[in-house]
């Protein structure tokens, strides 16, 4: 096997500062590598400068990317535009943004297509088409004309796909091309890049933090740990054997699906309800086209237990977070807290607090971490100053930061310790309820990990009922007592968490449990 | 768009009403009275008195203010008080030499500030940068009377290219009408293709940030074409915003440029209105300048999500 | 990449602007021309009013910048010109930004009150501004208030807007929905954690709302509705100038150029902070 | 919609560039030098002339500040050369009972108007009768109510009896145009102006521009020898000039005095001060106010102000500096009355302390045009300089306008007047600020009455008995100094070389009967 890509000790510096510390690998046509890492350690990057596309302030200061003996690194703007799309092609994680929202698919499909040939017009429009009906987008003729926000998001990757083929290149780099999408598109593009890189014999370099990802797709992996490639070889060989201890590392802190639980070594749930749903229903939209996000959930919650609630993306999750602490009135049904209507009672305001997704939009970033946790303590009338100030230190040695960290802004912090600030405020008013909404999805897998534990703690410590909101299914069964399955704003079972993920009873969820993608390696054909 | 005008229009109107209020309320706050300045410097108070009966002012101010809105109401605007004609006459009239002044510098607005944003968001070093900020920045630097006063000294009476002033229709004669509104609409136009370059440039620099712009340039796609075909499509829809804001303001700064250029317009006939108390002329060209500011920006809106395809409405 | 970006983003926004090459230089022109307004009876001991036979003289050792019409001395004039516009627009900025803010959190309250302000803009945008100056002036008799005045009302749209479309942004953040849910009311959602994220493009907005205001004092000056004549203005002398700009160009020279000057520092800067901002 | 269509918006207005770009076949910009001017007079061509004020139609009937269009559309009975001295012009001749009781008129009997009807007596009856209603608002109301019957004798004759005598009969007779009766309603609210003048009313566009076309059938031969006329409106003085420096403009009455000096230098304009032309600029003073009481502290004022500085940096050097409103064209002009203050401060300073003032601050409207805004800064200083102080109230002209009629002025004013180019009595009797009735001043007395009211019920204007009157009206007005004049400053005619024969009647109507223009 020839190689049609060779890297050579690739370098990238920002503005000075070493981002990429000597990557080498080399790629044969037709072969699939996955490169894995986490947030920072330059596998981004690294894809990035395999096309030269870094952005401003980034540059190769070492080392050679040879596409078929021609170096990339070295090559001038014309001509390196001209193998661009050409030769090698990308593909982006978040399709939304990567299409361009004001042209037509059509548009910039035939822009794709242009930019390596003098087609005409008509010529254009049918290869178009022809890409379109590749990736798989039914009806694609009638479709060029529609624009990307008319697509799903599994759609949308999908065109990304084409315009990436357009070129016919010879090596896809595909930068976590399924890391916004939920667990049964991302099986369904992943089987999509396998079928192109065997019917059409394109190279495939993959990129993702997801091991599972890797696991299913790659022959050939590389782990790559702050700017360098730490272990590289045959994907089974090294999920089976991790030589490096960082691989190791990395690969204990996968959740894997099946582990059973470990909610009931946290806490006991108690026998009476603590939160009871009945019937909630949420529509939004104009009175004649009403978009149903709830349609009639019943649940309940006990005093110390974990209720994990899975769902893909737009299944209501997130709505019936938000309407369990009252950021918006339900259009129908009802939220008991301890046998009171919720909306009756000020103190339930109190008890029931949420942890958000994002660790970073949702710290105010004008505000100091101290003035972040003393907010609900004001809101709620809890103290004086100086007993907010301690509450304050509490809390944060309470989530596992220093109390100093109180007089610094969020931005001092990373996503993980950002998380535990977010938890620490939810924790600030003495809640006895916490609303988990995805708290772990935006971390890496060792983040992640010392995040659930944190919370596990919090739950033997205090006593807290949660609602662990998720769409990975290792990490709810891992952390639930119960697990609460929905779909289209409906419940569609719940049952014990082991139970749930061995013997699913809801068509529904079993399709989910298969589209986990497994570390077990299930090399392609 | 039915209900999007549907929407819209009520609370269009009602800004009309408040405006016909204050409108009517500022000018009777005004000191001075038309009848006096209708009466000439050495008129009797029996004079004053007659005239004040002819137009009606000795009726109570609340009765006039209705009487006024019926007039609107039916379509009767009447005469002037001292400018002479009929209301309708005067502001057609200088509403045509309006509407060709603030065309004729929107497409000047257009034309130079489109290049103006491209270069600056694409050009970043060389002489060719410096020359468009420095043009961007000097054009907002200088009052607009200042620039209309050296242009004319410029054009007009030092090189003798163009005409220093006056109005010629261009609908009656092109080649001459083009040549009165050269200087008056480029005057007009150079401080808001400064501001239409500079937000377009905004926008492009956004734009160009990207993920989109990413994918184009990954697809092997020219620069050139990814600024104008991918970008710039992305730009507009924000510049568009502005620009409507600057058709507002084109039409209320007119009255210095109309003034500088003696042009005929909406501007002069206002100045002229106030300086003469003609309330008939005044109220309804004050509204109608309300009204077309409200129009404006409709249509802006409406453009708007023309060009923008995520927000278009069914 | 991500960390990286963030990285970015650290950096301190107001300084970060400044600190380039542009700001430097904003700074600097306004600087320079804000100090001569202030020390103007230090930098020179000639009285912008007193009048001499030698009307249009050019630059010399007495009249460094020469005299206008009326025989006054331009220097004089120019500095204490200064002096009343920063007067003017300090005035008269901060009044329209506080009225416009406050209009623009009023917005921010209900539905209602967010459809009535927006048109109260659209009202105080639509009213020819000139026309308005001429109505104000003839109202109140010529002055400085009539300025304040006029200036401050075409100020309040800007900054109304601007804060409103912030207000908007920032109140879908996630923090504000986070001080929602750990039980923070409307009204301190909205002062306490939304307007401080969405104050920063008001001060660009400030930068050129001072530019602004200068334009409307020379505008207003030019209609014969500005500051109470003697009294020098940059935009009263400027306006009195352009009839010699052909005899006597060395006239609106000294006023243009600090005008200019004024003006461009202030764009330089609000482009500065703004660059600052969005990075 | 389509993005194509979206894109060919784009394409459309970049289309459009090519559309202003064009080059003209034409030029708007005529070429300004003045070729040198061939000899005698020439027929043809449009004279455009500048003028910084629109014509208000109301205003037909009433001295205002475009009186441009009068003598273009009508004729009068007759006009004054420059010695006050009455020539026919509809009357061919007159004849003055001996009493000064009536006055008989010949009048033309080929004169036609624009639509076609004869002139007749009755044109002069109707004529006459219009100026009487207080709605017309003209000035000479007062003359033209001495006016009790009429007499026809025949189609082309007619007497008038009068009330009793008046001086300044043939003032009212310069002053009063002769309209049609038909439509003059239609004439005051602008719609149609019908006379008998030498050109017809074109079109009107308000705030911009009115054209004449040439009378064929005009009464007087081979006149005029324009084509056309056309008055630009360009309310900004310095567009103006521009215009004139351009060649857009032929002829202006309405360069401000600063921007003369300028014109003169440039070689390209004739520049003709009407000496005895209608303005003369004054202080008026509010005798009411508690201040300006006594005349010691008016008389102080005329002391303080240095009238030939005024005119040198106000009026572009253009005026006469007097502290009498008379013209040197006028019977009651002299120089003693002319030179009676003269700039000295010292002297106003003893007045002053004479009437026991001290810290005084008045007061001091004036026009806000630049022009009258730069005397009023003048006016200042000098005053200032004598220890009174004041405050400027730059004030719109309908405002000045009605404090002028309604009497409640501060106690300053600046402003200029008309009428004194006229028959003194003229002055008195028709203009506000002096008249003895009721005026702005507040200031009224027996005395001025009396004097006023006898210089204007003579027959004759020109004895040394009604000189000797007017030394006495000028000597009350000198003394009391409720109006203290300044500078008498005509109009100042700026013309490019190629117009010749142009001129203005004693209320500044423009007649271009004789006028033309050289290639």
């Amino acid at each position: 096997m020839s190689a049609v890509l060779q890297v050579r000790d690739l370098k990238v510096e920002f503005d000075g500062v070493e981002a990429v510390a000597g990557v080498g690998f080399e790629l044969a046509a037709g072969e699939t590598l996955g490169i894995v890492g986490e947030s920072g350690s330059g596998k981004s990057t690294t894809a990035l400068a395999l096309l030269r596309m870094l952005p401003a302030g980034g540059r190769i200061s070492g080392g050679s990317v040879e596409l078929d003996g021609q170096d990339l690194a070295t090559l001038a703007e014309p001509a390196l535009r001209s193998v661009r799309g050409r030769r090698i092609a990308m593909i982006f994680q978040d399709p939304m943004s990567s299409l361009n929202p004001v042209l037509t698919v059509g548009r910039q499909l035939d822009e794709a297509v242009r930019a390596h040939g003098s087609a005409a017009k008509p010529e254009r429009a049918s290869r178009a088409v022809e890409l379109l009906d590749l990736v798989g987008i039914p009806d694609a003729a009638r479709r060029l004309r529609d624009h990307p926000h008319q697509f799903s998001g599994g759609q949308r990757q999908r065109i990304m796909i084409a315009l990436a083929l357009a070129g016919d290149p010879e090596v896809l780099v595909a930068d976590e091309p399924t890391t916004a999408l939920d667990p049964t598109v991302q099986q369904q593009i992943l089987r999509l890049l396998e079928r192109i890189n065997r019917e059409r014999g394109t190279a495939l370099v993959l990129i993702s933090h997801d091991l599972g990802v890797i696991a299913q797709t790659c022959r050939r992996v590389l782990v790559m740990h702050q700017g360098l490639v730490v272990e590289h070889g045959r994907t089974e060989d090294v999920l089976d054997r991790p030589e490096h201890p960082y691989t190791k590392r990395l690969l204990a802190a996968v959740p894997r699906l099946a582990e059973p639980s470990t909610a009931a070594a946290n806490s006991t749930p108690g026998p009476e309800p603590l939160l009871t749903v009945t019937g909630l229903a949420k529509t939004y939209g104009p009175r004649r086209r009403p978009v149903t996000a709830l349609g009639g959930v019943d649940l309940v919650l006990h005093p110390g237990e974990t209720l994990g609630l899975v769902g893909e993306s737009g299944s209501g999750k997130s709505t019936l977070a938000r309407a369990l602490v009252q950021a918006h009135a339900p259009s129908a049904g009802e939220i008991r807290y301890r046998g009171e209507p919720l909306t009756r009672s000020r103190a339930a305001r109190r008890e029931i607090q949420l942890v958000f997704q994002d660790p970073y939009s949702s710290l105010n970033p004008r505000m100091t971490v101290g003035q972040i946790l003393a907010e609900p303590l004001i809101a709620h009338r809890l103290g004086d100053a100086a007993e907010r100030a301690e509450r304050v230190g509490e809390l944060l040695t309470q989530v596992g930061l220093e109390p100093d960290a109180a007089d610094r802004h969020p931005r001092a912090f990373s996503g993980g310790q950002r998380q535990r600030i977010g938890i620490a405020r939810a924790l600030a008013p003495r809640p006895s309820v916490l609303i988990c909404d995805e708290p772990v999805s935006a971390l890496d897998v060792s983040v992640q990990a010392q995040v659930l534990d944190l919370l596990s703690g919090l739950q033997r410590e205090l006593g807290l009922a949660i609602l662990f909101i998720a769409h990975d299914l290792a990490v709810v069964r891992q952390a639930s007592h119960r697990i609460a399955v929905m779909h289209r704003g409906r419940l569609v079972e719940t049952g014990p968490a082991d139970q749930v993920v061995t013997d699913p009873q809801d068509p529904y969820t079993a399709e989910l449990l298969a589209a986990v993608p497994q570390l077990n390696h299930r090399s392609p054909v | 768009m039915r209900t999007f005008l549907l929407r819209r229009l009520p609370s269009g109107l009602l800004v009309l009403l408040a405006a016909s209020f204050l409108i009517f309320l500022i000018l009777r706050l005004i000191p001075g009275d038309p009848a006096t300045s209708l009466a000439g410097p050495d008129a009797g108070p029996e004079a004053v008195a007659a005239i004040r009966a002819r137009l009606g002012l000795d009726r109570p101010l609340l009765g006039q203010y209705l009487g006024w809105l019926g007039d609107l109401a039916t379509g009767r605007l009447g005469p002037s008080y001292a400018i002479g004609g009929e209301v309708a006459d005067l502001i057609g009239d200088s509403l045509g030499a309006t509407v060709e002044l603030t065309l004729g510098a929107l497409l000047l607005v257009i034309l130079l500030g489109l290049p103006l944003g491209v270069l600056g968001a694409t050009v970043r070093r060389g002489p060719v940068a410096v020359a468009v900020r420095a043009l961007t920045t000097t054009v907002l630097a200088i009052p607009p009377f200042v620039t209309g006063v050296v242009l004319v000294l410029v054009f007009a009476v030092t090189l003798g290219l163009l005409p220093a002033g006056g109005h010629e229709s261009i609908l009656d004669q092109p080649d001459l009408g083009v040549q009165y509104l050269l200087l008056p609409a480029l005057c007009l136009a150079l401080p808001s293709a400064a501001i239409l370059g500079r937000y377009l440039k905004d926008g492009l620099e956004r734009a160009l940030a990207e993920d989109y712009v990413r994918t184009a340039t990954a697809l092997g796609i020219s620069r050139r074409r990814i600024v104008l075909r991918h970008a710039l499509p992305n730009a507009l829809p924000p510049a568009v915003t502005v620009l409507g804001l600057q058709v507002g303001q084109l039409l209320g700064g007119a009255v210095l440029v109309e003034a500088i250029f003696a042009w005929p317009g909406l501007g002069q006939l206002a100045e002229q209105g106030v300086l003469r108390r003609d309330y008939p002329v005044v109220q309804d060209l004050l509204l109608l300048l309300v009204a077309v500011y409200v129009a404006v920006q409709l249509v802006t809106d409406l453009v708007y999500t023309w060009l923008d395809p995520r927000i278009r409405w069914e | 990449m991500t960390t990286l970006a963030v990285g970015l983003r650290r950096r301190r926004l107001l300084p970060a602007g400044l600190h380039t090459l542009r700001g430097t230089a904003g700074v600097l022109l306004v600087g320079v021309v804000v100090l001569a307004g202030l020390l103007a009876p230090l930098l020179t001991d000639a009285d912008p009013l007193a009048q001499s036979g030698l009307a249009l003289a050019g630059p010399s050792g007495a009249h460094p910048f020469g005299t206008d019409d009326l025989g006054r001395d331009l220097f004089s004039r120019v500095l204490h010109g200064i002096r009343t516009d920063l007067l003017i627009s300090v005035t008269a900025v901060p009044v329209g930004a506080v009225l416009g803010c406050a209009l623009a959190l009023l917005a921010a309250t209900s539905r209602g009150a967010d459809v009535a302000v927006q048109r109260v803009f659209d009202l105080l945008l639509a009213f020819p501004g000139l026309i308005l100056a001429l109505a104000v002036t003839a109202v109140l008799g010529p002055g400085r208030w009539p300025v304040v005045i006029v200036i401050a009302l075409a100020e309040i749209p800007g900054f109304g807007r601007q804060l409103r479309a912030g207000i908007l942004v920032q109140r879908e953040r996630e923090y504000a929905l986070a001080a929602r849910v750990g039980g923070a009311s409307r009204a301190r959602v909205l002062l306490r954690h939304v307007l401080p994220n969405a104050v920063d493009p008001l001060i660009v907005q400030g930068a050129i709302a001072f530019s602004l205001a200068v334009f409307i004092e020379g505008a207003m000056s030019f209609l014969g509705v500005g500051v109470r004549p003697p009294e020098p203005s940059l935009g009263g002398i400027l306006s009195q100038s352009m009839a010699y700009l052909s005899t006597h160009p060395g006239y609106a020279a000294a006023p243009l150029l600090v005008v200019t000057a004024l003006v461009l520092g202030l764009t330089l800067i609000a482009e500065a902070l703004n660059e600052g901002i969005r990075r | 919609m389509t993005s194509l269509s979206r894109r060919s918006l784009l394409r459309g207005s970049v289309a459009a560039a090519g559309l202003l770009s064009l080059a003209a076949c034409r030029s708007a910009a005529e070429s300004g030098d003045g070729a040198a001017a061939s000899a005698g007079p020439r027929r043809g061509g449009t004279l455009s002339l500048a003028t910084t004020i629109d014509y208000t139609p109301s205003l037909l009937f009433a001295q205002s500040a475009n009186t441009l269009v009068q003598r273009l559309v009508f004729n009068t009975l007759t006009r004054y050369d420059d010695q006050l001295r009455p020539q026919p012009e509809l009357a061919t001749s007159w004849q003055p009972a001996a009493d000064g009781r009536s006055i008989t008129f010949k009048l033309r009997d080929d004169v036609l108007f624009h639509d076609g009807r004869k002139f007749t007596a009755d044109d002069v009856i109707f004529a006459v009768k219009n100026l009487q209603n207080p709605v017309r608002s003209a000035q000479l109301r007062s003359t033209a109510a001495t006016v009790t019957e009429f007499r026809k004798n025949g189609d082309h004759e007619l007497t008038l009896e009068l009330a009793h005598p008046v001086s300044n009969l043939f003032d009212l007779f310069e002053f009063m145009i002769i309209t049609d009766s038909a439509t003059v309603e239609d004439a005051v609210a602008g719609k149609q102006l019908i006379g008998t003048g030498p050109f017809r009313y074109g079109k009107r566009t308000p705030g911009s521009s009115i054209t004449f076309t040439r009378n064929e059938k005009y009464w007087n031969p081979g006149r005029p020898y324009l084509d056309g006329v056309e008055i630009r409106v360009i309310p900004q003085a310095d567009s103006l000039v521009s215009s004139l420096k351009t060649g857009q403009s032929h002829l202006s009455y309405h360069v401000p005095g600063k921007d003369l000096a300028g014109l003169k230098g440039s070689g390209q304009f004739q520049l003709r001060p009407y000496d005895t032309g209608s303005g003369a600029y004054y202080i008026g003073v509010n005798v009411s106010a508690e201040q300006v009481k006594d005349k010691r502290v008016r008389q102080a004022i005329s002391w303080a102000v240095d009238r030939e500085r005024l005119v040198q940096q106000a009026l572009g050097g253009y005026g006469l500096p007097s502290a009498a409103p008379w013209p040197k064209s006028s019977p009651a002009y002299s120089d003693a009355n002319a030179t009676h203050y003269r700039h000295d401060p010292a002297k106003a300073r003893e007045l002053l302390k004479e009437a026991g003032v001290s810290g005084l601050t008045l007061p001091f409207a004036h026009s806000n045009t630049p022009d009258g805004t730069a005397i009023a800064q003048i006016l200042q200083h000098d005053l200032k300089q004598v220890g009174i102080e004041t405050e400027l109230q730059p004030t719109d002209s309908p405002t000045m306008q009605k404090q002028l009629i309604s009497q409640t002025m501060p106690a300053l004013w600046t402003l200029s007047h008309g009428f004194a180019q006229l028959h003194p009595a003229t002055l008195a009797v028709s203009a506000y600020p002096f008249n003895e009735a009721k005026n702005s001043s507040h200031f009224s007395s027996p005395g001025y009455t009396d004097i006023v009211q006898r210089a204007w019920k003579r027959p004759d204007s020109d004895s040394a008995e009604a000189k000797a009157l007017y030394q006495q009206v000028t000597d009350t007005l000198l003394d009391e100094a409720f109006v203290i004049d300044l500078a008498i400053g005509g109009q100042i005619e700026v013309a490019g070389t190629k117009v010749h024969g142009a001129t203005l009647n004693k209320f500044n109507y423009l007649n271009l009967d004789d006028a033309y223009l050289t290639v």
